[in-house]
This record gives structure tokens, sequence and C-alpha cells, in this order.
């Protein structure tokens, strides 16, 4: 164990690696129920669970499955309504559940520790970091003021802080995601707890942040040896750091194995199902259609008597119905809570139990709504625009030309280049994917295009015809062909009207329908983003987040647009659904004829959906090309480090691990030279940082990047198969590439 | 920090400025006549026609605003017309009194509305709570002169604790007139009370649902560094907000309290002024009145950027 | 189904909506109290004179100062009147000046915020800063200056009330523009072309709507505290109205000889804003936006 | 060791506690030895059974203007009735008594000479002669100062002093009651040293003003050189000091009588009168029938509603005086009829009870063309007993059909210019003070074009009687001519007079020597004192 100034090593502590085997914390037939004015929910039920010393135990599972209560109930934190039922949780023999708080308080923070999801909030606003983690010295190891920053330093500099001393000194407003993550870690770890709770730690950042902080674990793990109980939705990241799994669903545990098990050969439909939901990177693009877990979760007040998951089963028989299954040992160190889960050991059993929602959707047919023409389809055709000059694309539907953005910047006087400089084309009933960070200006990009943000600069042409910088100086037929879906799920809706009236609007408004035939016409709509005609009379506060998502789905069509811009339009929402909404997505595209500019942080989504894809950083695209091309190498060293980042949903996978330097950007100072040189891992030097690097061509053309006309350079190689912006040359980096996988 | 207590300070200057005109353009509308006040409604029209012009009031308006102004600002805010008094003075001396009242008054109920707001907040929706936030609210909507009436029938006439009328005289120390201060305090207290009891409990409440509260309980604090430490520093933060614009409240309050305990503070003056058209001390008295209150907002904004590192770092 | 397509859109409180908003205050016992409070005396005040024993204003100079009895529930007031009438009666005038009073301030406030928020810049600049101004002075003492010049009425002090609160209604209008503007419903609504008197009026208001109720509720229990302050101050309503707070004024010199004369109208004050400012609570949660039956 | 969490925030609850406790605690304990009522502490000499010293404490309303000449206030009236002496005193039953001036005569009434007092000394040290007396009047009658005496003393047409201790004033017209003129409370004689009253206080009355806020606090201290002596030859006043503790607010002057934070409060409605008579520690004390009354005055002049005698004879009949003598001020008032000669002026009241007969009102509206019944709005300020007085008329004409409409109005605006201003009203309620002689009413507000004539009334029959009851020697004929004046102003007279005052004050049963004046603001404190 590693010193650490002042610690005292209290008594009864587990230690010692001989232990691995004995569980430090194990809950048995735990359940909570809050008391609420509908009566007591069940929000878990019969869970055990055992973590032993050094070992890491992943809960996955959507959200409203209990995960969270678990581990809450489990140290006996419970909020005033709650109340672990029955059942124990010993933390080295010492039973927590339904204990007195005031006994509580000398567990909770010496032997417990917890990191919850946004460190932004659980971290106090008005005090230091320092102070927040001296705290822990002061409380649980006795230490006087001066002992405990030192060992809150310490602990700082052991989860590989830079400089932290000037950490300890700032507020979490002026730390990044990232950093503050890494600082409730620390505060969590200085006590040396024996148990820690990790409460989806990485779901809130960045995929590159996320891959240093995963990366930090393992490192914490092999040091501290302590018992740590992972929660999280990602399945790639319970993969990625998990030695075991539980998969809750529900309130209750549907499987539990070790990480390579339960990957390989899920025993449960749920877990069978859920490993198809997401797209892989790497999958089948476009053709590939993934599985869905129709229905939804069931009420906590209203559960079903038999199997929790046998109402969206394929393989439910009488028996699932007829009562709660047991929690079986399949084979050593397995369990599932599935009567039929032999089944699922061949492979044709486990293609049974699959949903993959075959049925693609029903064409939409627009046939009241007078659609313009659509364009020819578009040739993509590389050759026939000869580098160097400005091609106007008639072919393409939307082409955005040089368009930039500079706001004021958080310093008096400063700007901040959201958007600097980027031109691209869509072709007709094509997607587009445009993937970076949070802050690389997709958002901006997208907005700028709906005319919700007025450019600094550039131009947007619809088939050549160029729009108005804004949506109130545009034609109300430029805005029918021009829709977009927005990120959150929680805010597109107006919560005072009814889905009804949110997809009728554009209809009457847009199309000149009639209010009764927009009505009918709505009906259609919700029926076509598989919403029952029922619906029509909800309001968004009484649908689910994938619903409601529909529903704005269901509005952008409704007047029959040529391109719809989709933010992030899954990314707030759980995993089962987000597969469902992509489908949707897909379909809507084959019937509709429509184009997209889809936008998302998820390299995975992106792929899976987009016939061509725009690598975007600190404002402006770094790669840019058809889809397959663009992720695969040569990369650009931006698009290899977040695909590097993506926690894969296999914990075989060998990951190459390839990360960014320094902190994430921070948009107020574009960096000089190549933008991403700070940050870059193949930085090459003084060229990098001086120079503006050069469009390099995969037939082996270069565009030379001229401040003068930036917008050729994009243009041209908007034009070809794929261009990459980077100094080094293409099968240099291949071959840099190369060595670094092996 | 320093531009945000500029801006800020620009803003007040700005808004008391703009008061200024309102202060100065309503007092001219208003009916009634000073000469008739000042010497009585028998006295001769000749006689009232030359005091108005010793007085000044039949120049234009823009004349009389900016002679005013520049006045005011040089510190002659002149003198009273029905009293004959410098009324710099006056207005001084009463100010000194009501803020010695509302001194008291504050240290009554900030203190008590923060802790029972607190202990709402803490104990929610048990009957603690219930009981604070009812008893609390049934002061509020009995109007000052009510209080006052009540406060005085049980304080003063049944136990004899306190004096029923505040008439201390002029000079008085604050602590030999703090017995006098007792009563009218507690009956601005009584109104301002819920007020403050409300909003700590919003924003205690609002602040123990949080994350970093979570944090701290999970880190094994105790009860009182949760509360101390992590609670009520961010949940003051808007309290000192409101306590501020409650000094509007205080001021309205203060009017009628004084009024019916006699005590002589700036409220009184006010409606001495108001009822006598003593346009001079009109004047003064709402611009201390609206410098003070545009003051304790400023105080209250600085005070929440001091406590709130997300605005004293930018 | 297909016939009736929509029953009750465009209609501010649909059947079905004031169902789920019923259901809602059905689970706050303390706010259904108040609001039960706040609707009995509007419908006291509706049915008053209906209702009252006794002519409000009818004089008999041999029943002065009688104590409360089963004549007179509440007593007696030194004309000889009788009080519970007079309670009841007055909860008219309350209703009349603090709620038209209220109801004008919430009408010229929201559509100031909602023009100040929504178009921004130098309107927004002109308007919030004259709104400032208002919201510099203590409210009893601009509402003395005001009643001042203008004179007492019914009318003045009606003026006077909303001017008062104008600024507070404005100010909160603003803030949910601004809030509601960045929400994507909003910029979906313009990116179909929706005019801004669509969007300001059919997106936003019916969201401003919940807090600008609950604000109202609090402003209108304040006035009724007003009203009765400035009665005090020689600056309330005209004899021989039974508005509450002159009630309560003329009875202070006969507390010793008739402290029924002070304490039933006080009382009276005191309920109903007490019972406002409960309602008010309850609204918050209310009116907020529908969500499913039996969601948290 | 650890103070677990409930209880440190027990603990908590505790110290809030206990910190208010300590506040009141604070407040009770010194309030026993309250520091505004050591009234008593300097009460130490005592002559002839008398204790001299102490300090009394008068609460009042706050106070206007401090230059006699322009006293409206009842507590300006009060203080200078302290500060000031006048040639002519009034006594208790409207008699005139010795005040500077030890005797008076006049031959034929237009010659008046005063015999003045010698040895009075001003409090600025100058001693009193016939030239301060010559000072003040002059002033008064000055139009450029502009008294409300001006009219008044119009008729004087010059002022000599003869010798330092004699005054001879020369009228125009015989005035046989002028000795009462120069009782009037405007006319406080005045020091020649002074040029302006208004701030500078020197009288030779029995206090000096030690410092003066209007709306606070007036100090007033004993003059030890005060020529005034008590039967057993002591000089007044006996007490050190008054202070008139201003307060707007009637219930809390008498609050603060109750806690002997101040002795005395006048003004009293009835049922302070009845509160505070049930209050052992202190007493009441009523003055004689005064001549203070209301008229509810009604615009004569041609348009206005009442512009018709029919009418104005309707609402007199129709008025129930003692009826809301019943309402308003029970057992403090004698019923007024339509005039405003008073029980006060004895030979010249007219003992005749107002007729109050609804159906004959009726019956003379039908006649008047208002059969269908009349809206008259009546403004009333916000003082005093006016808005019970309107409330109550306001029932009482209700039942012959006219509807009042009551506008309440600030005292200064229904004083001031505009429309709401008692002289441009139809229907106002006016409260008027006590007159040495009721032709101050007449020539002042009843005779045609009078300065204050608020009802517009006009009746040349009336303003010759007043004429000749101006200049009338014989007192028997001058009776008669006041009946036959107010026969005419009760029987097509344009005002409603309710009641006649009797005034009320309450005091701390500890005060004596004090007489409550017919005009409560002209009661003397120079002989009050404390008993042990």
């Amino acid at each position: 164990m590693a010193a650490v100034p002042g610690h005292v090593t209290t008594p009864g502590r587990m230690g010692g690696p001989g232990q691995l085997v004995a569980p430090t914390f194990k809950t048995e037939r735990l359940s909570v129920v809050y008391l609420t004015e509908q009566g007591p929910l069940r929000a878990v039920r019969g869970v055990s669970l055992s973590v032993a010393a050094g070992e890491t135990m992943g809960v996955v599972g959507e959200s409203g499955s209990g995960k969270t209560t678990l581990a809450l109930g489990a140290i006996g934190y419970l909020p005033a309504n709650g109340r672990v039922e029955s059942g124990t949780s010993r933390l080295a023999g010492v039973d927590l559940a339904g204990r007195p708080r005031r006994e509580l308080r000398h567990v909770w923070g010496s032997k417990v520790g917890l990191v919850s999801q946004n460190p932004q909030a659980a971290l106090n606003p008005t005090l230091t970091i320092g102070r927040q983690m001296d705290e822990m010295g002061r409380r649980h190891l006795s230490l006087g003021r001066r002992a405990a920053r030192e060992a809150s330093l310490a602990m700082l500099e052991r989860v590989a802080m830079p400089d932290p001393q000037a950490v300890a000194s700032r507020y979490p407003h002026q730390l990044s995601g990232g950093m503050l993550q890494r600082c409730a870690l620390a505060m969590a770890l200085l006590t040396h707890p024996a148990v820690l709770i990790l409460d989806e730690p990485t779901t809130g950042l960045d995929v590159t942040s996320q891959a240093t902080i995963l990366d930090l674990l393992d490192d914490l793990k092999a040091q501290f040896h302590t018992a740590i109980l992972y929660i999280t939705h990602n399945l790639g990241v319970v993969a990625r750091v998990c030695d075991r799994i539980a998969v809750m669903y529900a309130g209750e545990i549907s499987e539990e194995a070790t990480a390579p098990d339960l990957f390989a050969q899920p025993l449960h439909p749920y877990t069978a199902n859920l490993l198809r939901c997401v797209p892989r990177l790497g999958g089948q693009g476009t053709q590939e259609r993934l599985a869905t877990i129709p229905g939804s979760l069931p009420q906590m007040g209203d559960l079903p008597s038999g199997c929790v998951f046998a109402p969206r089963c394929p393989l439910a028989v009488e028996d699932c119905r007829a009562a709660r299954p047991p929690l079986v040992e399949a084979n050593a160190g397995r369990k599932t809570a599935c009567l039929r889960w032999q089944i699922l050991r061949s492979e044709e059993g486990r293609q049974t139990a699959l949903q993959l929602d075959l049925r693609a959707a029903a064409p939409l047919t627009l046939s009241a709504v007078p659609r313009a023409p659509a364009g020819p389809p578009r040739v993509r055709d590389g050759s026939s625009s000869p580098p160097g000059t400005l091609v106007a694309m008639p072919q393409d539907l939307l082409t955005v030309e040089d368009a930039a953005k500079e706001c004021p910047g958080p310093r008096p006087r400063s700007t901040v280049k959201a958007v600097d400089g980027t031109t691209l084309s869509v072709g007709a009933q094509q997607t587009f994917g445009l993937v970076g960070e949070s802050g690389s200006g997709k958002t901006t990009l997208a907005r700028i295009v709906a005319g919700l943000t007025r450019p600094t600069r550039g131009h947007v042409h619809l088939e050549g015809t160029p729009l108005g910088p804004s949506v109130s100086g545009r034609d109300p037929s430029v805005l029918r062909r021009l829709q977009m879906v927005f990120q959150s799920p929680e805010t597109s809706l107006n919560p005072r009207q009814t889905a009804g009236q949110a997809v009728m609007r554009p209809l009457v408004l847009l199309a000149g329908l009639e209010r009764r035939e927009a009505g009918q016409r709505a009906r259609e709509l919700l029926e076509a983003v598989r919403l029952p005609a029922s619906y029509f009379d909800r309001y968004p506060g009484e649908l689910s987040g994938g619903e409601k998502q529909r529903v704005a789905i269901a509005r952008a069509f409704a007047a029959g647009p040529d391109l719809v811009i989709c933010d992030e339009p899954v990314s707030s929402l759980d995993v089962s659904v987000q597969g469902a909404l992509m489908n949707l997505i897909g379909d809507l595209q084959d019937g509709a004829g429509t184009s997209y500019l889809f936008i998302s942080h998820d390299l995975a989504a992106v792929q899976h959906l987009s016939h061509f894809i725009g690598v975007m950083y600190l404002g402006a695209l770094m790669e840019m090309g058809d889809a397959a091309r663009v992720l695969a190498s040569p990369y650009h060293p931006y698009t290899e480090a977040l695909l590097s980042a993506v926690p894969v949903p296999d914990p075989t996978s060998r990951d190459h691990r390839m990360r960014l330097r320094g902190s994430p950007p921070s948009s107020a100072e574009t960096p000089s030279g190549c933008r991403f040189h700070p940050r870059c891992p193949r930085f090459q030097g003084d060229l990098c940082r001086d120079q503006a690097p050069p469009w390099r061509l995969s037939d082996g053309g270069v565009i030379a990047r001229d401040a003068a006309t930036p917008a050729t350079a994009d243009a041209a190689a908007a034009a070809a198969e794929h261009a990459i912006c980077c100094h080094i040359p293409l099968h240099d980096l291949a071959a840099l590439q190369e060595a670094g996988r092996r | 920090m320093t531009g945000f207590i500029l801006r800020r300070l620009g803003f007040v200057i700005l808004t008391v400025l703009l008061s200024s005109v309102l202060v100065f353009g309503a007092t001219h509308v208003l009916p009634g006549d000073v000469a008739t006040m000042i010497l009585g409604r028998e006295a001769s029209e000749q006689a009232k026609d030359s005091l108005r012009q010793e007085l000044g009031l039949d120049r234009s308006l823009v004349v009389q605003y900016g002679s005013w102004l520049s006045d005011l600002a040089r510190g002659d805010w002149g003198t009273s017309l029905s009293t004959g008094e410098d009324v710099r003075g006056v207005t001084l001396e009463r100010l000194s009194n009501s803020a010695m009242l509302a001194l008291v008054a504050f240290f009554m109920y900030v203190p008590l509305g923060i802790f029972l707001g607190v202990i709402a907040a803490w104990r929610r929706n048990s009957y603690i709570d219930q009981v604070i936030s009812a008893g609390s609210l049934a002061f509020v909507g009995l109007p000052e002169f009510v209080t006052a009436v009540l406060l005085i029938a049980v304080f003063s006439r049944a136990l004899h604790w306190f004096p029923s009328s505040s008439a201390i005289a002029p000079g008085t120390g604050f602590f030999s007139a703090l017995p006098s201060l007792i009563l009218p305090g507690l009956t601005v207290s009584l109104t301002s009370l819920a007020y403050v009891v409300r909003m700590t409990r919003a924003g205690t409440a609002e602040v123990l649902e949080t994350d970093y509260v979570r944090t701290a309980r999970l880190k094994g604090l105790s009860a009182g560094n949760v509360l101390f430490r992590h609670v009520l520093r961010n949940s003051l933060l808007p309290t000192v907000t409101v306590i501020a614009a409650g000094v509007g409240w205080l001021i309205g309050g203060l009017i009628v309290t004084e009024s019916v305990f006699g005590y002589p503070g700036l409220g009184r003056l006010v409606l001495f002024a108001v009822q006598r058209r003593d346009l001079p001390l009109i004047q003064a008295t709402t611009m201390v009145i609206v410098t003070i209150f545009a003051l304790a907002n400023l105080a209250a904004d600085i005070m929440y950027a001091l406590l709130n590192p997300r605005i004293r770092y930018r | 189904m297909k016939g009736k397509v929509e029953a009750d859109h465009g209609r501010l409180v649909s059947p079905r909506r004031a169902a789920v908003y019923w259901r809602r205050l059905r689970l706050q016992p303390v706010a259904l109290a108040g609001t039960f409070i706040f609707f009995l005396f509007l419908v006291i005040a509706l049915l008053g004179p209906l209702i009252a024993p006794y002519d409000y204003a009818a004089q008999d100079a041999t029943q002065r100062l009688q104590s409360p009895s089963l004549g007179h529930w509440m007593g007696t007031d030194n004309f000889g009147r009788d009080v519970f009438s007079r309670v009841l009666v007055g909860a008219r005038d309350v209703f009349y000046l603090g709620g038209i009073g209220t109801l004008l301030a919430a009408v010229v406030g929201t559509s100031l915020g909602l023009l100040a928020g929504y178009v921004g810049r130098l309107w927004d600049e002109a308007i919030m800063r004259v709104l400032d101004v208002l919201l510099a002075f203590p409210a009893l003492l601009l509402a003395m200056v005001l009643l001042a010049t203008a004179g007492p009425s019914d009318l003045n002090l009606i003026l006077v009330i909303a001017v008062l609160y104008i600024p507070m209604f404005a100010r909160i209008a603003r803030s949910m523009v601004l809030d509601l503007r960045t929400r994507e419903f909003i910029e979906a609504a313009r990116l179909r072309g929706e005019k801004r008197s669509y969007i300001l009026f059919r997106e936003m208001l019916p969201n401003a709507l919940p807090p600008l109720l609950v604000e109202a509720s609090i402003r209108f229990a304040y006035s009724i505290f007003l009203v009765a302050s400035l009665g005090f101050l020689g600056l309330g309503v005209p004899p021989p109205n039974p508005d509450w707070g002159r009630q309560v004024n003329e009875a202070r010199t006969f507390f010793d000889a008739a402290p029924w004369m002070l304490l039933f109208p006080a009382a009276a004050i005191s309920l109903l804003v007490i019972g406002t400012s409960l309602m008010a609570d309850g609204l918050r949660h209310v009116f907020g936006p529908p969500v499913a039956r039996g969601s948290r | 060791m650890r103070v677990n969490s409930s209880r440190r925030l027990h603990l908590l609850a505790l110290g809030c506690a206990l910190a208010l406790a300590a506040v009141l605690f604070v407040g009770c304990g010194s309030g026993g030895q309250e520091t505004t009522t050591s009234t008593q502490a300097g009460v130490t000499t005592t002559t002839g059974g008398i204790a001299t010293g102490g300090i009394l404490r008068v609460a009042t309303e706050p106070t206007a203007n401090r230059d006699p000449a322009f006293a409206s206030a009842r507590a300006d009236i009060l203080i200078n009735q302290q500060v000031y002496d006048w040639l002519v005193e009034v006594g208790q039953n409207n008699q005139l008594l010795p005040g500077l001036a030890t005797e008076w005569t006049s031959p034929d009434g237009t010659i008046w000479t005063f015999t003045l007092r010698s040895e009075v000394t001003f409090s600025n040290g100058s001693s009193f002669t016939a030239d301060d007396v010559v000072y003040t009047f002059d002033r008064l009658r000055n139009p450029d100062v502009g008294s409300p005496l001006v009219g008044l003393y119009a008729n004087i047409t010059s002022i000599k002093a003869l010798d330092p201790t004699r005054v001879e004033f020369d009228l125009k017209e015989p005035n046989p009651e002028f000795p009462s003129d120069v009782a009037d409370y405007h006319a406080a004689v005045l020091s020649k040293t002074v040029a302006d009253p208004s701030t500078e206080w020197v009288g030779t009355g029995p206090f000096t003003i030690e410092s003066y806020s209007a709306e606070d606090r007036t100090i007033l201290k004993k003059n030890p050189k005060y020529w005034m002596k008590d039967g057993q030859g002591a000089r007044l006043p006996y007490l050190d000091e008054i202070q008139f503790v201003f307060s707007p607010d009637l219930a809390g002057q008498v609050e603060a009588l109750r806690g002997d934070q101040v002795q005395f409060v006048a003004g009293l409605t009835s049922e302070l009168v009845d509160s505070i008579n049930a209050d052992s520690k202190l007493r009441v004390l009523t003055g004689p029938s005064s001549a203070f009354h209301y008229v509810i005055h009604m615009r004569s002049d041609a348009g206005r509603p009442a512009a018709d005698p029919l009418v104005r004879k309707a609402l007199q009949l129709a008025t129930d005086h003692q009826g809301l003598i019943d309402q308003v001020r029970p057992g403090l008032a004698v019923v007024g009829n339509g005039t405003p000669v008073g029980p006060a002026y004895g030979d010249y009241y007219l003992d005749q009870a107002p007729g109050y007969d609804p159906d004959q009102a009726r019956r003379l509206l039908a006649e008047a063309g208002f059969a269908g019944g009349l809206t008259i709005t009546l403004y009333a300020q916000q003082a005093l007993e006016v808005p019970a007085i309107a409330t109550v008329w306001k029932e009482q004409m209700k039942a012959i059909g006219v509807t009042v409409d009551i506008q309440t109005v600030p005292p200064d605006v229904y004083y001031g210019e505009g429309d709401a201003s008692w002289l441009k009203a139809d229907f106002g309620i006016t409260e008027w003070g006590a007159r040495a002689t009721p032709n101050t009413y007449f020539n002042a507000a009843y005779i045609t074009g009078a300065a204050y004539n608020e009802s517009h009334w006009s009746d040349p029959e009336f303003d010759a009687l007043t004429a000749q009851i101006n200049s009338e020697l014989d007192q028997a004929k001058r009776g008669e001519l006041y009946k036959n004046a107010q026969h005419i102003l009760i029987d097509r007279g344009p005002v409603i007079v309710p009641f006649f005052e009797t005034a009320a004050a309450g005091m701390s049963a500890a005060v004596k020597g004090i007489e409550l004046a017919p005009d409560w603001s002209r009661t003397l404190f120079r002989a009050a004192y404390f008993v042990r």
C-alpha cells in the first residue's frame, strides 16, 4: 500500500492480495423500496452481488433499471422516502443496509468511496477543489489542516494531475469535466476505501476524456487493490474495465458473468439484444440493421408476476409469465435469470432471441404534399473536379461554402472561432456525417445551415440557390425543404402542445393543408415513426425520451423536406432505443429520399448511417471523405485518436491506445499552424506549429492550404473520395499507424 | 470583479438619476398647494402668491429640475417648506433613527428567518416544517398597523414589557432607545419574516437536492459540516438577494410602523412630507430612500458575486 | 376515430388538462386548502350582497358596538352596521381593486416582458430600464406618491396597483422568454417560418403562464395588504366602502370598545393572503407541463 | 467527543432562541425604568401645597407654521398659547379676561384704548411696551403680510401708542366686539424686535421654545420671568418643561397616554373617551360646549344642484342632527342647526331645535324637480371626524332618495386649489374653529362675495343684517339681529351644521391644574402641575 503522509490504517480493513477471493463487499437479496404517493415502488428487488478486493464488478443497465438505487441502497444512503426493505449489504462483515446514518458516517468516505456521474454538479461550486479534498483527510484520517492538504496534493499527483498545487486552489467551474472527474476520483481514493463505487463516471465526458479516465482507472486498480463497483449503461466501457459484469433489468439482475463470457455468449435474451442494439465501429454500415427491444421498462408499481422481461422477450413461454425465474448458476461463475438460457448457447438460438427489426418502415408516401422534384442522384466522381478550382456542384443538394462564425470570447475583446471557414456539400439522398468532440463546432455549423445562427462569413446553397443567412429571411418554400431534428428530446417539443399538434403545425403552415387533412396526415406520420395513433393527443410529458424523439422526427418529415439536419438525435437516449431510432432514420431516408446532415460525437453511429464523413476539430474539418475510407487507415491523427478512444464492447480486443496530449481544446484561441498540433500524437515539430497543413487527397494530390482560398481547398477535398488535412504524407501516416498497431 | 462592480455601480447611478426625474416630476404634479399648507387656508391669495414666488415655484420645471439636482448633488437639499428646517439635517437625523430601527428589525428577522427556513428545509414536510411555514405566513397578511395594535395589546398593555409609543427624544442613543425599538422592530419583522423563511427554505431545499450535497454526505461529513460548509454557502446566495429586495419592503413597512409608534424615523418623515406637500422634503427623503434601496441591491449583487466563485472569477 | 380529429386543440386549458391539474392539486392538501380558501372568498366576493344578512351600509344607532351574537355573528361597528355583512361584501372590493389591478399589471407587464425579451436590443434596454426605475422605489412609497398625485379613487387605486406590479410581471415574462428562446422547440418553430406573434403567444406564452399565474396570485395577496396600508395612510378607498383595509383602519380607535371590529376583517385579510400564498405554492407544481400518470 | 448532527442542530436552535430572548429581555429590563417617563423626577419644591417642576408631555398632530399670524393647525395654536400672551384672554364661558391689557375702554365703539401691564418682559429680555402691540396689529392688518385677519381688521384705520402702557385703536365703523377681535388666536402679541416670527419665537408667555421640530417634537421650557402669579403669590408656571410630541395617529397618541409616555392628549373621539375612562390611572377632561363645528356646505350659485333653496331646505330637513351625534360623537356634542352660531356664544345662540322631517324633505325635493332622486358628490377630507360624518349623512340622505357619492381627499387637497377644493366643490365638509364673535363667520364665509364663502351663497337680506351686527353697539339689539340673521340661515341658508363639538382630552390622573378651553387648542398649561 502506498504511503500517504499521516495516513492511519483503519483496523479491520481488508488488504493483501492473498484474500482476493473473499468478497469485500457483498449484498444479499437486497430490496429497496421508495414510498411514493402512488404507493410503494420496489426499485431494487432481491439483488445479490459481491465484489472482492482488487476486483471490478460492472453493473450494466438502461436508465430506470435501478442500478444507482442498488448502489446507494447497498451503502445505506437513500433519500428520505427510500428504505431497504429486506436483505443485507455487508462490507467486511458489517451490515450497512438499514443502519442509522449516524453510524454510517464513519463508513462513508473512509471505507466506501463514490464518484458520480456529473462532476460539475457533484462538486461544491463555492469551495476550491483543495478544500473539498482536505475534508476527507481531516474527517477520516484525523489530519491537521496542513497534513490534509499535503495528502490531497499527493493524491492529485497519483491521479496524474498536472500541477496539483494549482488545481487544488481552483473552483470546479474553472476545470474541464475530465479534470474534475480526476479530482473526484482522487478525493474518493484519498482514504484508500475498501469499496469504490463509480456511478457512470465518464458518461458526461467526451470520448477522448473518457479514454484517459479509463486508462487512469486501469492504473489505479493495480495500485489500490480496491473493490470497485462500476455502474454504467455503456457496454463498451464495461468490456474495457470490468472483470465481472452484472446486467440489471427493471430492478433485478438478469445475468451475471465474467466480462469475456458475457460478451462471447450472453445467456439472457435481454443481454443478447442489448449487445446488438448499438452499431459497432467497423460494422456493416448502412446495410446493417440494429436490434431493437420493443416495448419499454415495466412500471415499478405494476410489475408482471413472472419474468420481468417476459413482455418484451421473443423467447417467452407460458412458464416465463407464471413465476419470477430465479437467478440460477449456469456455469461456474455465471448466473442467469432466464428459464430458457440453454437455447442461447447455440448460435441459432441466439438468432431467434434477437429482434433485428427487419421490418423496414413503410415508405413515406407524401402524396398530399407537393414535393419538389428530387435532383438527379449525385455522381460521386472525384476526378471530374480538378483540384485547385472552385467548383459549383449543381448535383449537390446542399453546399456550404467557407462558412465561419466568430463570437465574442470570455475575455474582453477576444473572439472565439466556433466555425472557421468550412466548406462541404451533401448530395441528394445521401447522408453526410459530421463527427468531433464537443466544442468542435459541428453544431454551430449545422445551425448555420439551418439559418438559426447567422454566419460571420460564407454562404449556404440549396441546389445552387443561395439561402439567406437567417431563417427569417428565407422563403417558405426553402423552409419546407430544410428541417432539423434536435438533440434533446426534452426540449425539442413544446411541453404544452400534444404530439398531434406538433406534427400538424408544419403540415398546415408549410404544406398548406386544411386542419382536418393535416390531422389525418399527422396520424399517418405518427404511424410512420411507429407511434400508435392514440399518441396524437399525448403531451410530451407523457412520452418517453425515444417516443418524443420519434415525434420530433415525424415533425421534421411532415412537410416533406429534402434535407434533414440531425444534431445528435439519439445520443441522449438509452441504447435499446438508439438502435430503433437509427433504424428509423435510415428507413425514412430510403422511403422519402431525404438527405441528412448527421451530427454526432459517436463515431459508430456516424459510420452506421453515413455515406460521407467529415471530422471536425476546433471549427475546421480535418478529414473528410467516403465513409469507409475515412474510418480506415490512413487516418488523420485526430481521427485516429478518436477511434482508439472508443471503448469496444469486446473484452478480448487488445486495444490500441493512442491518446491526445494536453488538455482539451478551449475554443478561445485557435493555435497557429495546424490547429491540432498542441495535442497531436504525431506532432512533427516546427512545421506543424508554424504552417497550415495542406489537404492531401487519397489519389496522392495535394492542395496547398492557402489562406486566401481555403474554400477552394475544402471544396476540392470534398470532391475527392478522401482527403486529410495534415503535413504528413498519407503513405507515411499509414506506415506510422501500422507501426503503432503492432 | 472590479469591472463587474463598476458596471453595477453605473446601473445604480443610472437608476437613481432616472428615479430623480420621476420623483421630481411626480412631486410637481402633486395636487394641493404648498402655500396653503404653510400659510393656512384663510391666508390671503396675495400672501400665498408671494410665498410661491419666494419658493421659486413659478419657474419652468426644467430650470427647477436642473437647479434642484445640482443643489442636491452639492449637498444643499433645500429648506423644508412647512417647517423651515434644513432638509438635509432633518433627513439625515431621521435616517439614523430609521437605521437603528431597521437594524433591530434586521437582526430579528434575518437570523430568525434563515434559521427557521433552514430548519424547515432540513426537516422538509415534517410537522415542524408545516408549523414554521404556517406560523410565518400568519403574519404576512396582516398590515403593520394591525400587527402593531396586537403587539401593543400584548406586550405593552398586558405585560408592560415595552413602551407602546416609541417617540424617542432626538439624539437618543441606540441602547437607551432599544426598549422603544423592540415593538416596532417586531412589527416590521413579522411581516418580513415569512418572506425570508420561504426564500431560505426554497433555496436550502434546492441545495439539499444537489449532487454535491450528496457527495458531501457520502464523504461521511457530519450533519453540521454538511449544513454549514456545503449547504448554507450555496443556499444563502439567493437569500442574500432576497434580503436586499426586502429592504424595499422594510422601508414600506417603516412608513406605517413609524407612524403607528410615533417613531421619529425617515418613514414617518416621508409621510409627513407627502401629507404636507413639502416638495424639498419629499424629494430629499424619497431620493435618500431610492438611493439606499439601490445601494442595498448593489451590496447584494456584490455579496452574491463575492460568495459565488463563478462570478468572482470571470 | 378519423372523424374527430382534434376536439380541443388551440384552447389554453383543455378539459383533459384541467383534469390533470385537478388530480395534481388533490395530492397537495395544503395547496388544496389554500385554493379552497381563495375560491371561497371569490364566491363570497361574487355573491357578497346576496348572502349578507344585512345591508352593509345600513346604520342603526341603537345597535352600535354590539359584541358578536346570534343576530350579528361578528358584532356591529360604531355606526351599528353588521360587521359580518361588511366582511362579506368587503371581499368584493378586495377582488375588484386587487384583482383588476393585478390582472391589468399581468397583461401589460407580460406583454412588455415578452416584447423586451424577444425583440431584444434597444427595446429591451428601454423597457427594462424604465421598469427598473419603478422597481427602485419601495412599493408603498411609490403608491403613496402616485396616489397623492392622482388622488385616491377606485380607478386610481387599480392603476397604481397595476403600475406597481407591471415591472415584476415584465421581468418574469422576459426571463421566461430568454430561457425559452434557446429551447429547441422554439428553434423548430423558427425553422418552419412561424411568425413572431405565433412564437410569442402560442409557443412561449403557454409555457410562461404558470410562473406568471403564481406571481399573479402572490401579487394579488400583496395588493390586499397594500390597499389596507394605503387606507391607513389616508389614501384608501372612500367610505362607506367596506373594504377590509378601511374597516381595519377605522376599527383601530375602537379596539378597546369593540375589538371584533378589527379582528374579523383583519382575520379575513390574513386568511385570504395565506390562502392565496398557499395556493400559489401549489400552483407551481400543478401547472407544470402534463406528464405521464404514475411517473415521478 | 463527537456531537451528533441532530444534537448540534438543536443547540443551534437553542442558541437562536436565547439570542432572541436576550433581545426581548434587554428590552423589558429597561422597560421598567422607562427613559422617557421620568416625568415627575424633577418635581421638588412645594409652594402652597402645589408641587412645582416636572415635564408634561403632550401628544398632538404635527404643527404647520410657527408664525402666530398664520397659525392654522390645532397644534400651532396650542403651542402659541403657551408661548405668547394676548391683550385679552377668552375665558371658559367665552367671557373676556385681562391679558397683557389690564383694561379697555371705548366711548363709542370706534376708538378703543387698551391699558397695558407694565414690567412684562419678552423672552429675549426686551420689555413689553405699547410699541410691541402696535407692531403686532399693524402686521396682522397689513395686506402684504396677508394674515387671515386682514379682513377682520380692515375696519381699523390706525393704531397708536399713546404712551408705553396705553394703545389706541381707531376704527372706521363702530365695533362693540372689538376686544373679542383682539383675542383672536392669531393675535398673539409679538416683540417689535422680531422681523420674522416664523423663525424667531419671542413671546411673553409662560413658556419659551427650547427646540422646535415641526413633525417630531417641540420642547418648551419654563419662562422664569413670566408675569402671572397664582393665588398664593407664587410665580407661574409650575412645570419646568412641556414637550409636544407629534404623531399623526390619534390611536397611537392614546396608546402613548396609556403607557404614560405622554400625559395629555386632546381631541378625543367618544370611543376613546370610553376607553380612557376605563383606565384608573387616566382621566378624561371635557370642556364646555365649543364653537368648533363642521359645516356641510351646499354650493348655491346658479347651475348647482343646491342653487334651489328648496333643495337646501330638503337636505336640511332630511338631516337627523341628533342621529349624527349619536353615531359620530355620542355624548360629546350639542346639536347644530343651519347656523355657525353655537351655544358657546351665549346670548347670540338661537336655541331652536333643527327640524327633522324626511317626508317634508321628500316633498320639497319633488317640488324642486327631483322627484326621481338626486345624486350628489360630497368632498370629505380624510381627517378628523369628517369621514364619519360623511358616512352617516350619506345614509340619512338615502331616505329621501338622495344618493351621496363620497369623495375622500387629503386635507391639503381639500384646502388647495383644484376642483376638489372646498371653494369649488358642490358639497363639502369643512371644519371651523372657534372665533371670538359669531359675525366673524358671517363676514368670512356667508356674506356675498366673502373670501371663504365656500357655498357661494348670496342673500342681500343676510348681508344687510351682518353689516348691522358689525356696528351695532347695543348688546340686546345685536342679539336680536343675530337671531334674525340665523333665521335666514336656517330658512334658506347654504349649510348644514351637524353639531358643535364638546372638547375632550385624556390626561394622566397625576396632572392637575388644567382646564380644557372650549376650543381645546387654546388650553393653557401655565397652572398645570403634578400631584405626588
